[in-house]
């Protein structure tokens, strides 16, 4: 699928510029030529309501705005955070009332939804385990009815397990295998890593959000492969990618064995034929990263 | 009852013909009526704006005993009348009762004092009680006898069921007073049981026998995807259900792109709401409801992973434009909403048994013949299960296509699957043989 | 085969006991093993520890062809082994396989080298193809030949079903492969039809038959709850369905309180959870999954409606305990849920065919007599469709009960509606006459 | 169904104790016996971080609970009555973080439902409509995180349309109609009030309150009637309490007709041949309490 294609924004706003997402996105729609603003929360702290004032400066018919700020859950999953987080939605729902623009990105998530239906599409119900996913679904219902009261254009996309250079968090997945193989040659695995995911390449996402926007896309859309790998499939494609032997560690696992698989349709009529990074080439380029030169 | 006392039908769609044609070939008079004078004279004049099987037979044989009129009065002849008419269906497939209601509301003031009325039209469960109480409003002087009579009509067996029906099951006012002779006597000549109940029941078992065939071809296909998940073949189970006697040989059971055409849509819309008005829980008819909703993206999927992976813009034969064969519906039709949905992404040339060039069809080249549609194409979708598609002439698939790549959404094929040598073969329920899906696609 | 060289038999609960006596009945020597000295020792002494009608007629007929034996050793004598033991559910109806699995690890050495092994546990798609490879790392040496056979086993007609197959389906490596010739000639006897698939072709159709009745359970307690809701008739309706060939005169179409006894529950969360592992959309098995959850609820609602409203702590006779007649098993009865849930409420006398004194009953007064029960009850729940309570005498109801209240929650008495003057009787799929609700109740 | 029953906790804290169904419970509570304190935004405001220390003084293992402060949608669904409405919840949840109690009753909405769904259980998806409803959601997971890490009982009740004396918001359906039959004598429908609805009269409301309490149920329960009336039936009922003829107007309705039923069943296990107030009878006493004498 060619990637010739122009965002039809004169400029990007991006809340959260330093976050694993918000970065790629800047940096790869810098290199495209969009004309970018990142933000990050000591530019702009969007707990407070002196950061609305801040974004008005901003705004503009022709302004597109990703929010991809929040305290992601590796920061724990407090009554703390989900006050921040819910502040954040609620300052910036007080924005977009305030001013007009073009386009209202909103970067949400995957544990909006249960572990327990498969496979889930957009209209999957809603029922978040923690208050990470309480403070995006919450963000969600805000932004939607703030735009539509707006009538600004709202993408809602809901983001699976992201996984590929520049995580941050180490979460438990290629993430964490990664992380734990540059730091003692070992993967440490739950069970014996049957638990079925969708891991989505971070390039893949930002490619996605490009074209979403490109053909002015809006609604929600969950950002997933629609193929699901099991962990164990990830740690076999490590074997594969790397040169050297490594130690596979089981933990005891904490709950039950839960999947989780996407019905990619509605995305899939926007970007038929895209082919998403396999896990394997995925795996093979995130190692090449991690270990330069090997 | 005398043949030469006519029986009146009312309103003059796809049923109201069918069925008073059907009505006049046992050698009984008929005034068929309906308000649209166009419509009357073309009836007339022998043209028949559907499609059926044996129609235009029918037609020729009993044309002699019919009367097409326009004028409502000529209904006060008739000591049996039968509204006919469809119940159109909007795009959510929610029933649209006015214009049903505008016709009887224009006849009942030429009926006779002690007609009997039959409705036929596909209403909804408490409406025959309802309407009773309507005509007793405009007409307080009739004495007339008021019936709900299953119709039993299918898209493309419309004429075989309307002659021989399997059973009548009649809505009478209550349970014990049964029907009015005349009607009774009227309907022994198909010589099948006659069950009378109440009119709620009656409007019940029309939606409930459809909704028994949803809930069937709903458990199918979710059937059919679990076989392509853990590799069983749904083909080889179907004749070991078929078997058991609890089951049955005519159950529906072939996988397909779900429930299309309007009809049972909107059976299930109509339970579905009213199950919502009085509270009723409705997982059931949700489950069949998503599962149909979904069904379709099968095709898209297909067509997404074997076909527009490869190529930036393929070009796709679909054959098939009808939501199934022998009719010229194209209500719900998988392949216009598949040619829609691709339309910016692929070119299509199309070949339908019946389809000429007409509005609703899209970006779609028609073509002439199965050949022609094939030519250079990436990729053929069967789309419905015409007779002309199951015994096609598979030459063209491996001479004419750039690749002989058969995605099959109907089935069409599967009885010939030995013969498929050198054809890339795509169906449901099974995995396919010797085809790798890219990696992961969107 | 001769008739000298026995079969085995591996595993002897209620399938494998059944199904090993019925296989000698057709004068065949059977090796009846199971790891149970006790189990053992009592089946040879003739003490059968389950219930179904003609199987101690057959025990009498056949223990002299059956060995009876605890070691696995004896097995070595048998070219063909057929492991028979039920697959045990948890109270979430999931299957445990570690007992069938045990057992199969502790007969593996002792098979003949060329002996035909054939599976008829309960065990799920995927399960067959894993054994082959479990197997060849036990016995790298052995040459077996492996089937899945679906067994068709349904409680209170177990006997029979095991005699008089009404077809054989068969698992075999791939669909090419074919039976074993030991075991086609084997099941000759029953001259049914022999359908071989895939193994995982054969796992499925065994629980894609249940799921079907499940289907056409939840479909009918659904349309059940809607006629009662807009004034129909469920009872009127049903004939018209049976009528029509792609539904069928065999079809499950009674309302019941949802399915019990386990084998349907587990073979839904069987499919439930390999669809959730799978990704395939399940909304069709959720909605059957929630339909017969909530399903019971009918009993609690009529119950709560009729008779609590009317007094604080009524007098509750209950006929039945099994969850359905010829059976002496409970598990998921209704009855006992009740009785569990309204402990606090009421209280229950109960009277069973064939329970007595058991563990599990809760605060219950079991009564030798259906009369008994009766005396002095506000209300008479029929909980299961035993042909006692079916052809039972009526004249207690009216003369031994404080108040002539009958909830049929199985539709014993449905046939007998005509009969049931001077009692209230509320059943499944209408209305009950003369008969009206609190004006809302909790 | 006999009310002689005691509640098995020394004292009950009501947070938003002048609300409707607070002030119901206060009144019926102390009337009964139990050692009741009701405190409204004037003493404890929940919206302030230091409503946290003042809760702390009234702590204690025999103490129960009961969360009925929220700002009512008559207030407006904005982004300001939605923050304030998460912060009470956030503040509550932060003083049950730092101190023991009994029991933490929650009353909660039956906005958190979509209204496409019937018949509701305690099962059914959540899609709250508007922030209020979503504000709720967000308590209800809130609370129910917060009771569970500090093994503190947890009821969670979502009540249905109340109705009844008292009543200050004047909701559509009995509430305005009383309204607005005391004020000009007129009744507005909107149509011809074919949707039904679950009317609960807030005694009921109080009753099952006690008798959960009692029986110290915990987790969800819908609190309704499990039986539905149109808003005409409601007329109709009026038409036959009151002793004067009134006039009816019907208004445009705003949206498609809507129905909402629930499946009590959770509920009458707990309270089995428990009869709640027909719609006639308590809209007779309703009128009779509204214009006293005649």
């Amino acid at each position: 699928m060619s990637d010739k294609f122009t965002i039809p924004f004169d400029r990007v706003v991006v809340l959260g510029s330093t976050g694993f997402l918000g970065k790629k996105v800047c940096d790869v729609f810098r290199q495209s030529g969009v004309d970018i603003i990142g933000l990050r929360s000591k530019d702009v702290d969007l707990r407070k309501e002196a950061s609305i004032a801040a974004l008005q400066q901003l705004a503009g018919g022709d302004v597109a705005l990703i929010f991809s700020s929040a305290l992601t859950p590796d920061r724990g999953q407090t009554l703390g955070t989900l006050s921040d987080n819910l502040t954040m939605a609620i300052n910036v729902g007080k924005f977009l009332e305030s001013c007009k623009i073009g386009l209202c990105v909103n970067i949400s998530s995957d544990a909006v939804y249960p572990l327990t239906a498969n496979p889930i599409t957009e209209n999957s119900p809603i029922d978040p385990a923690g208050y990470y996913g309480l403070a995006k679904y919450g963000g969600e219902k805000i932004l939607e009815r703030v735009t539509a009261a707006s009538k600004i254009d709202f993408l809602n996309l809901r983001v699976t397990a992201l996984y590929g250079p520049g995580d941050p968090h180490g979460s438990y997945g290629p993430n964490s295998f990664l992380k734990s193989l540059m730091k003692d040659k070992t993967v440490r695995l739950f069970g014996a890593g049957e638990e079925k995911r969708d891991h989505l390449h971070v390039d893949d996402a930002v490619f996605l959000i490009r074209k979403l926007m490109a053909v002015r896309a809006t609604g929600t859309y969950n950002l997933a492969t629609g193929r699901s790998r099991s962990f164990s499939d990830i740690v076999t494609a490590l074997q594969q990618a790397v040169p050297f032997s490594f130690e596979v560690v089981s933990m005891a696992r904490r709950g039950p064995i839960t999947h989780r698989h996407f019905d990619t349709t509605r995305l899939c009529l926007q970007v038929p034929g895209f082919q998403f990074a396999s896990i394997e080439e995925g795996i093979a380029g995130y190692y090449r990263f991690c270990f330069p030169g090997t | 009852m005398s043949h030469a006392v006519p029986t009146g039908f009312v309103g003059l769609s796809h049923l109201g013909i069918v069925s008073s044609l059907a009505w006049a070939s046992f050698g009984r008079a008929v005034v068929a009526y309906d308000p649209s004078v166009e419509r009357v004279a073309s009836l007339a004049a022998g043209t028949l704006p559907v499609h059926e099987p044996g129609l235009a037979e029918l037609h020729t044989k009993t044309h002699a005993h019919v009367e097409w009129v326009s004028d409502a009065a000529k209904l006060e002849a008739c000591p049996l009348v039968i509204v006919s008419l469809d119940v159109p269906t909007a795009e959510d497939n929610t029933s649209d009762l006015t214009p049903v209601l505008a016709l009887i509301d224009a006849i009942v003031p030429f009926l006779r004092q002690d007609v009997v009325l039959v409705v036929m039209s596909q209403v909804p469960p408490g409406f025959t009680r309802r309407l009773r109480t309507r005509i007793e409003q405009i007409r307080p002087d009739l004495r007339c006898t008021l019936h709900y009579w299953v119709e039993t009509l299918i898209f493309g067996r419309a004429v075989e069921r309307a002659l021989r029906p399997e059973r009548c099951i009649v809505g009478c006012e209550d349970s014990d007073a049964g029907l009015a002779p005349m009607f009774a006597e009227a309907l022994s000549v198909y010589g099948c049981p006659i069950l009378p109940m109440r009119y709620e029941s009656a409007e019940l078992a029309k939606t409930a026998i459809n909704l028994y065939l949803i809930a069937s071809v709903s458990y199918a296909n979710t059937l059919a995807d679990l076989c392509e998940a853990v590799d069983a073949d749904w083909g080889e189970i179907v004749p070991a259900l078929r078997l058991d006697q609890r089951i049955g040989p005519a159950a529906y059971l072939r996988p397909s792109l779900g429930i299309a055409g309007g009809n049972l849509e909107r059976d299930l819309v109509t339970l579905r709401s009213l199950a919502y008005e009085e509270g009723v829980d409705a997982a059931v008819f949700d489950g069949f409801s998503q599962a149909n909703k979904k069904r379709y993206d099968w095709a898209l999927r297909m067509v997404n992973c074997y076909v527009m992976t490869q190529s930036a813009k393929p070009k796709i034969a679909v054959w098939g434009l009808t939501y199934k064969k022998n009719t010229h519906s194209t209500k719900n039709a998988p392949a216009l909403r598949l040619i829609r949905d691709l339309a910016a992404h692929a070119e299509f040339a199309a070949w339908d048994p019946i389809i000429r060039a007409q509005d609703n069809l899209g970006a779609v080249q028609l073509l002439g013949s199965p050949a022609d549609a094939l030519r250079g194409a990436d990729a053929l979708l069967i789309m419905s299960d015409w007779d002309e598609f199951v015994n096609a002439d598979l030459r063209p698939v491996r001479s004419e296509m750039t690749r002989s790549l058969v995605i099959d959404c109907a089935g069409a094929l599967e009885g010939r699957r030995k013969e498929l040598t050198g054809i890339e073969y795509v169906s449901m329920g099974r995995r396919p043989q010797g085809l790798r899906p890219a990696a992961a696609s969107a």
